[in-house]
């Protein structure tokens, strides 16, 4: 009981700040001259959380939704690697650049080789790990080492990997026909694509069970763990850490190498589980997006779980939107704008129902 | 080498002025990350307006030019009132409020583009097409060697955000304002004490930063390619943000900054030309301003230091 | 008019699980210096808050000069003539002494005849004026981060001079300043006073009270106990109200039985991140059993001891020997384990996680340790006993427990928080620096109870204070120390306070040179 | 809008309305890229074709789709969401070549993909690979860049003419070769000696990795490096500058804009009105894929019940290339204008064949 109500003390803002948001784009639906309703339902039909009306051969409403989740996992853990960072006090606004130097490392060094699956997609995992663990160290050491910050050094690098790559891939890898990388081998993608099962034709994401399971390994290691503790204890203060014995540099590059490695995941799962290849100088939003998500989730990891699914979903069914309700996709990115405004005023909605609150108890207090 | 100079002013400036914004906000104590979705928000409202009102002026005429600038820096910082009411009334998260003023922005203006050209100009098209603007260069001086470069080919916005510039930092280093605007960031309790509005102060820094970031993205669409659309702006307020930190909140040694991107980009096209490496070799020395800043940054940054209350949500009970 | 010049009638504030202030009416009159008693958490604070405009009450009304007021912010206080030099100062650091005083109300003059600029050369000049009026030296073109709390509390008072403040908020601005320093502030605030302003004066130290207050309002646990007049009330009885029982100004102790030598000092030279020495070849020891006391005047190197001690600014030479091991080069966490427990100076940045709860804070040098933490996971159970036990035996008060979080907790329950945290570790060695600062005077009592408890369980102690009482009553050898030297160690009755005063001031030393 | 009006479809009208009152209409699906078909250039062209048909057939519907990433993996996904919907599905550009296993999956959806052939299992098919619910068309780009390349070598005062490019990918290569052997042609039948400049630091290298001169920018979407690309070549004293280099080209119109005396030639559409500068206008003309056309016809086909599924290539004999020759929509000479179309008639006899990347002639092998 007492569990529950903590949960529902936990869920009940961000929910009511999820509903302000539907109501308000709901509106912007209706102005526009389409109906909000079937909107809001399309998007549900587009990430295969309700059946559509038809469905084309070999897919049904679990191939949607297998497509969803293979849409998804990337930013659970992008996200994740988000709240790492915040949990010591850093800021790790490159997760993007991780990601994409992860992706691009993978690809070349298993993606294009002949390994086949057992070999291929442990490999993946490893190298998305490592290479993305070692540029968010990189970030990390030069905030330790140098003073700089990790915001100025994140998007130095960003730029960097965006440019680099794009050379390697416009000179070594490029795939003419679809003018970016080279789609990698379906034994080192960690998305089973169009895998019978039954008369289905759908995307197995095998990333989602990464995901799940390093959302429960974050959520202990932060909550749980000594580590945790002294991540939590460098983020509010450095200089108390310090007194009470931290490792306060150890624990800074410490926590953006976490972040970095969870970005490498998100690398890896996107651009050899979701997509297959790598379009050059580009940098995927999802990084950026990820900050929005985690914060939406209140840095908890469970709560990003549930951010993810809803900001995603909102994106992953603007396709589907667009052709059953005639809604435009730039709406839905609006909509998304707006349950992250109003997920930004959390602390606002909680300081005032705490007062109304308070005002009530001092009032029977009164009476009494 | 002159071309090196020449480019590389017409990419630095407005990058400072945008730079410029952040630091009024950063120094008032609210952390900017949306400088890239003022830029962009501002830029398209003035592209918007000097779209709209070409047809009462001759082709040439640079009126519209100077009355797109000013309704970008308006509609830059109107704009910058959500990041102002999340931040201020709603005591919201400054860095994911800056987030997510960039992603509307991003939807907003992709959208609005479309919509307004066809509902408004009948046409249908993502971008608004601008008339370039007139190039000066400053007789005399501009026949001196290397520095004349500095005077030659300029746009005639490189001369209005010098200005712009001066008097910022004259009202942020001489003016009672800028006093009590620099205190908010250091302790903003000190300010209300003194019997200043913090909430004011840091209202009024949000929108001036709102109007430079805008100002500057009208810059840069004209200077980059003459037209707006959604997808010109995209990095150029990180880059600036950088460049701030980088110049440790102040503005000369940002003015600093925003050069060395600016000349190690024209630089580096400069280099890709003199040493006639094959136009894939682009991409490699496009991160030379990064990887210099990255450098620099190594021998330079120990002392640097963000403004002590900066992102701290200002609470006057607070102990 | 009224003749009080300040009334809050029926104040009732409160804050998450507790009344901070429950019905207080006090009524003070212009002219006075008005002092407020009780013990830490009363709620002391939190009332001139109110008064300054930094929260709004739940209930009750203020009056100012007879008329009725709500205070919405600080700023409508000073429009009102109301001035407060905080618990915790509200200075810009990186400006100069003139701009934070001139701030608000700056000089302007109009540079081509239009354009108002701030006139600096104008402030500095006034400022150097009223300085010199009121006898508060300060030098207006230093920078607030460079000068010491004693003038940092200098400029706050000037700051609410220059505002022409009539009726002026002084919250514990004795807690940080050395007696010489008291004696000045105490003398300003009386010619304060004698110019017709109106002063209200929260302090734990009886004796300021009994100095300079014309009266005196007690708060217990939020409650309004009593309002007496001073010359006619002894020190015993204020302290018997506010406390609620006897309390004993004189530590009783035994005669030290110093055994081994715990801590040895040697040669040991520290500078400071400006890279300017501040510790100049001190050698020291302390022996089990014994309480040494490091005396002198704030600012002179003693807390950069304690710092190199516990590892928390590197020693450029020297030697740390404790228990005979060399820790010079130990890590902090290595040093605490073998033995060090350590009460700094500055609680609310390095004794603190101030967002942590206090269960978390309770943990912070165990946290690791078995049983707290089994395999690195940690264990939320014992975190929860570890801190219900300390919270009961040290009397730390707060709105919920262990689950509070430390910001919110008073300052002398933060303090507490510390010591108890520290106390328990057992080590063989403990620093205190400035234990007592800003609590009251039962808990004054208590801590050195406990500091002279652990002494005789043959703790080896180092205490070091700026209130020469404290080391007078404690201190089984003192050590005095002048500009990152010591001048003089001694067994304390060996020396008279009236010497120790001399060394601090570096007279003493001076004189032996001549 | 300029070439849309042809005297085949006026013919048609009356039929099209007719059988369209009873029948319900082909339900139409447009997908694009992220700029949308409201984009004034490539996707809006394909766009006119179907708003042609709509015209002509009220009953039929179109839904357009924009897919927001770019990423070709994306795109496919985003046809895959939507297929079973739909009757037809026009696809917007290369990054669409990979619905070729998605329409052999679903045989009763047909197929238009614009500007590209598609794959199967990632690789491009053959000519004779037809798939049978699969329109799918390449254009003899070299053929629109001929035209270019007479206009402008027929319109320099300077002597100096360049073609500037994004990446060597076949298309482009095909206009920088057609642009070349129409400079050439004008050399050799009006006795002229009109340059085209090569800039070395920008020369391109194919998909085979041959380098092939011209000037490429490297990128499609990079308006700064064409600006500078532009602004090199005009110091060269190039005055007319062909512009196949899509985003990055608005950059090479800007400094053509800022220039004096500088007029750029657009491609695939009709660019006039980029070209708008204040009182003037800086384009000369454009050279087209008439992608509208092909559009509209392979649509009616539908609706007939014609359609074959086609690999194709089309070419001046399909009327497929052409350039912009309407009054107000280009400033090249009358003369100009009848020499130029003299040629193209000879290159729909097959009289003149440009050199293409991969069709056996180079602009330094080109006769006629
Ligand atoms: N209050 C602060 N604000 C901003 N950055 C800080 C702060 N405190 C520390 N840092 C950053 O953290 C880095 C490490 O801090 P710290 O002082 O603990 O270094 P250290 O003593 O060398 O670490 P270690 O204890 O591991 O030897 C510094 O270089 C600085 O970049
Ligand atoms: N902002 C706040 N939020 C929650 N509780 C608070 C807040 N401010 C004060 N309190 C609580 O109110 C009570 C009174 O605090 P106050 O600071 O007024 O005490 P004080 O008498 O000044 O004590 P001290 O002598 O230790 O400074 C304390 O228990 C404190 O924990
Ligand atoms: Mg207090
Ligand atoms: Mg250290």
């Amino acid at each position: 009981m007492k569990k529950m109500t903590k949960f529902w003390n936990a869920v009940k803002i961000p929910l009511l700040a999820i509903l302000c948001s539907l109501v308000v784009g709901g509106v912007i639906i209706a102005v526009t001259g389409s109906n909000p309703f079937k909107a809001y339902y399309a998007l549900l039909q587009g990430s295969g959380l309700s059946p559509k009306s038809s469905y084309a051969s070999y897919k049904s409403m679990l191939t949607d939704f297998m497509s969803y989740v293979n849409y998804f996992t990337p930013m659970i853990f992008a996200a994740l690697a988000v709240a790492v960072a915040l949990r010591a006090g850093l800021f790790n606004i490159g997760v993007s650049g991780q990601m994409l130097a992860a992706g691009f490392t993978a690809s070349i060094i298993v993606g294009y080789s002949s390994l086949n699956a057992v070999l291929a997609k442990p490999l993946v995992v490893i190298i998305g790990l490592i290479v993305g663990g070692l540029v968010g160290a990189l970030i990390g050491f030069l905030k330790y080492r140098f003073n700089i910050n990790e915001v100025v050094s994140s998007i130095m690098l960003n730029y960097t990997f965006q440019y680099v790559i794009s050379f390697f891939i416009n000179t070594f890898f490029v795939d003419p026909v679809s003018r970016q990388s080279k789609e990698i081998s379906a034994s080192s993608r960690l998305t089973l694509m169009d895998t019978m099962v039954g008369n289905l034709k759908m995307d197995i994401p095998l990333g989602i069970i990464l995901a799940l399971l390093t959302v429960v390994a974050v959520w202990f290691l932060l909550e749980k763990t000594k580590l945790g503790y002294e991540l939590k204890a460098v983020g509010y203060s450095r200089s108390a850490a310090k007194y009470a014995g931290i490792k306060v540099g150890r624990s800074m590059v410490l926590s953006m190498m976490i972040s970095g490695a969870l970005a490498g995941l998100a690398g890896v799962t996107y651009y050899l589980g979701y997509v297959g290849s790598i379009q050059p100088k580009v940098l995927i939003s999802t990084g950026f997006d990820a900050i929005a998500v985690s914060l939406l989730g209140n840095n908890n990891p469970f709560g990003i779980v549930f951010s993810t699914m809803l900001i995603t979903l909102i994106s992953k069914g603007s396709t589907y939107m667009k052709s059953a309700a005639g809604v435009d996709a730039e709406i839905a990115s609006v909509i998304t704008g707006i349950i992250l405004l109003f997920s930004a005023c959390n602390a606002y909605i909680k300081w005032k129902m705490e007062r109304g609150r308070r005002e009530k108890t001092n009032k029977t207090k009164e009476d009494k | 080498m002159d071309i090196v100079i020449i480019d590389g002013l017409s990419f630095a400036l407005p990058l400072f002025i945008m730079a410029i914004g952040g630091i009024y906000c950063e120094k008032s104590g609210v952390t900017m990350l949306a400088v890239e979705g003022l830029q962009g928000f501002g830029a398209f409202i003035g592209a918007f307006v000097a779209v709209a009102i070409a047809g009462n002026f001759s082709g040439d005429s640079p009126v519209p030019f100077y009355i797109a600038m000013i309704m970008a820096a308006v509609g830059g910082s109107i704009f910058a009132l959500i990041h102002a009411l999340l931040c201020l009334k709603f005591k919201a998260n400054q860095v994911i409020s800056g987030v997510v003023v960039n992603i509307l922005a991003m939807a907003l203006t992709a959208y609005l583009t479309k919509l307004l050209n066809r509902v408004v100009f009948g046409a249908t098209s993502d971008k608004f097409v601008l008339t370039v603007s007139s190039r000066i260069t400053i007789p005399g001086i501009s026949k001196i060697p290397v520095l004349g470069a500095v005077f030659t080919n300029l746009y005639p916005f490189e001369l209005v955000i010098v200005a712009v510039a001066f008097i910022a930092w004259f009202v942020m280093y001489k003016t009672r304002f800028g006093m009590h605007l620099r205190a908010c960031g250091d302790n903003p309790h000190a300010v209300d004490a003194a019997g200043r509005q913090v909430g004011q102060i840091r209202l009024a820094a949000i929108m001036i930063c709102g109007a430079l970031s805008g100002l500057g993205g009208i810059c840069f669409a004209y200077s980059i390619s003459a037209n707006f659309s959604s997808s010109i702006y995209v990095g150029y307020g990180y880059l600036a943000i950088a460049a701030l930190i980088f110049g440790n909140w102040r503005i000369l040694p940002t003015l600093g900054a925003c050069l060395l991107f600016g000349f190690a980009r024209s630089g580096g096209y400069r280099l890709v030309q003199v040493l006639q490496m094959p136009s894939s070799y682009q991409d490699l020395v496009m991160i030379l301003p990064y990887v210099l800043t990255l450098l620099l940054l190594v021998f330079f940054s120990k002392q640097n230091g963000a403004p002590r209350a900066l992102g701290v949500i200002y609470d006057k009970g607070a102990r | 008019m009224s003749e009080y010049i300040v009334e809050m009638k029926h104040i009732t504030k409160r804050f998450p699980g507790i009344v901070a202030n429950d019905d207080v009416t006090i009524q003070i009159k212009k002219g006075e210096i008005f002092a407020l008693l009780g013990e830490n958490g009363a709620g002391k604070s939190t009332l001139m808050s109110m008064l300054f405009g930094m929260y709004e009450p739940d209930e009750g009304e203020i009056y100012i000069r007879g008329e009725k007021v709500k205070l919405e912010s600080p700023n409508h206080a000073t429009k009102l003539n109301i001035g407060m030099v905080h618990q915790h100062f509200k200075l810009v650091s990186n400006y100069t002494i003139a701009e934070n005083i001139v701030m608000g109300m700056e000089p302007v003059k109009k540079v081509l005849g239009c354009i108002p600029v701030v006139d600096m050369k104008k402030a500095n000049q006034d400022i150097r004026e009223l300085s010199e009026k009121y006898g508060l030296a300060v030098n207006p073109t230093d920078v607030i981060s460079d000068i010491n709390v004693s003038t940092q509390q200098r400029v706050e008072i000037l700051k609410m001079l220059y505002r022409e403040a009539e009726i002026l908020i002084f919250d514990e601005p004795t807690a940080v300043l050395t007696p010489q320093e008291i004696d000045f502030l105490l003398d300003i605030i009386k010619s304060l006073r004698d110019d017709g302003k109106t002063i209200i004066l929260i302090t734990h130290k009886l004796e300021e009270i009994k100095r300079i207050a014309d009266r005196c309002a007690i708060l217990n646990r939020g409650r309004l106990m009593d309002v007496m007049d001073v010359a006619t009330t002894s020190t015993k009885v204020m302290a018997n109200k506010m406390v609620g029982r006897e309390v004993n100004f004189e530590t009783e102790k035994e005669p030290a039985k110093p055994g081994k030598t715990i801590l040895d000092i040697q040669h040991l030279n520290v500078y400071n991140k400006q890279d300017f020495q501040v510790v100049k070849d001190v050698s020291l020891e302390v022996h089990s059993g014994e309480i040494v006391a490091i005396a002198g005047v704030a600012g002179n190197g003693q807390v950069e001891i304690a710092d190199a001690i516990a590892g928390l600014i590197p020693a450029r030479s020297g030697k740390i020997l404790l228990n005979g091991r060399d820790i010079t080069d130990l890590s902090i966490r290595e040093r605490t384990t073998e033995g060090i427990s350590y009460i700094p100076e500055d609680r609310q940045n390095y004794g603190l996680v101030m967002d942590f709860t206090l269960s978390e804070n309770l943990a912070l040098r165990n946290y690791y340790k078995e049983p707290f933490c089994h395999k690195g996971v940690l264990d939320q159970k014992i975190f929860e006993d570890n801190s219900e036990k300390l919270i009961e035996k040290y009397d730390i008060r707060s709105g919920q427990g262990s689950k509070t979080v430390v910001r919110s907790m008073s300052g002398g329950n933060q303090q507490k928080a510390i010591i108890a945290r520290e106390v328990e570790q057992d080590s063989s060695l403990m620093i205190f620096v400035q234990p007592t600062r800003g609590l009251d005077i039962g808990a004054i009592e208590n801590i050195h109870k406990q500091i002279i408890a652990e002494r005789d369980k043959g703790k080896a102690i180092l205490l070091i204070s700026l209130e020469l009482d404290e080391i007078m009553n404690c201190a089984d050898t003192i050590a005095v120390i002048y500009n990152g030297s010591i001048q003089k160690i001694a067994k304390a009755s060996e020396l008279t306070t009236n010497e120790v005063g001399e060394f601090m001031m570096g007279v003493k030393n001076k004189e032996k040179e001549a | 809008d300029t070439n849309a009006e042809s005297s085949a479809a006026a013919t048609t009208t009356a039929a099209a309305t007719e059988s369209g009152s009873e029948e319900p209409g082909l339900k139409i699906a447009i997908v694009s890229s992220p700029s949308g078909v409201d984009d004034g250039s490539f996707n809006q062209d394909n766009y006119n074709g179907v708003l042609k048909f709509i015209e002509e057939n009220p009953n039929a519907t179109v839904t357009p789709i924009r897919e927001e990433t770019g990423d070709s993996a994306a795109a496919v996904q985003a046809v895959a969401d939507v297929v079973a919907d739909y009757d037809v599905i026009v696809c917007c550009g290369f990054q669409f070549a990979g619905i070729g296993n998605l329409a052999q999956e679903n045989p009763d959806t047909k197929f238009i993909l614009i500007d590209s052939w598609p794959t199967i299992d990632g690789t491009e098919v053959t000519a004779d690979q037809v798939i049978d619910n699969v329109y799918a068309a390449y254009y003899a780009e070299q053929e629109s860049g001929f035209y270019a390349g007479m206009a402008a070598a027929l319109s320099t005062t300077t002597g100096k003419v360049a073609v500037v490019n994004g990446i060597a990918y076949p298309s482009n290569v095909n206009y920088q070769y057609g642009f070349e052997c129409g400079v050439k042609y004008v050399n050799g039948t009006e006795g002229m000696n009109v340059e085209v400049v090569e800039l070395p630091s920008y020369a391109g290298t194919d998909v085979t990795g041959a380098n092939v001169g011209g000037n490429y920018v490297g990128n499609f979407s990079d308006e700064a490096t064409g600006k500078v690309l532009g602004n090199a070549l005009i110091a060269e004293g190039v005055d007319i500058l062909f512009v196949a280099a899509g985003g990055s080209g608005n950059g090479v119109f800007t400094a053509a804009k800022e220039a004096d005396g500088v007029k750029v030639i657009g491609c695939d559409v009709d660019q006039y009105d980029d070209g708008a500068n204040g009182d003037s206008n800086i384009v000369l003309t454009s050279g087209l894929k008439v992608m509208h056309d092909t559009v509209y016809n392979v649509l009616n086909e539908v609706k007939d019940g014609s359609f074959k599924g086609a690999n194709v290539t089309l070419t001046a004999a399909d009327d497929a290339t052409g350039f912009v020759s309407e009054e107000g929509r280009c400033q090249l000479t009358a003369e100009a204008i009848e020499k130029i179309n003299a040629a193209q008639a000879l290159l729909k006899e097959g009289k003149i064949v440009p050199a293409a990347n991969f069709n056996g002639v180079t602009p330094e092998t080109f006769t006629w």
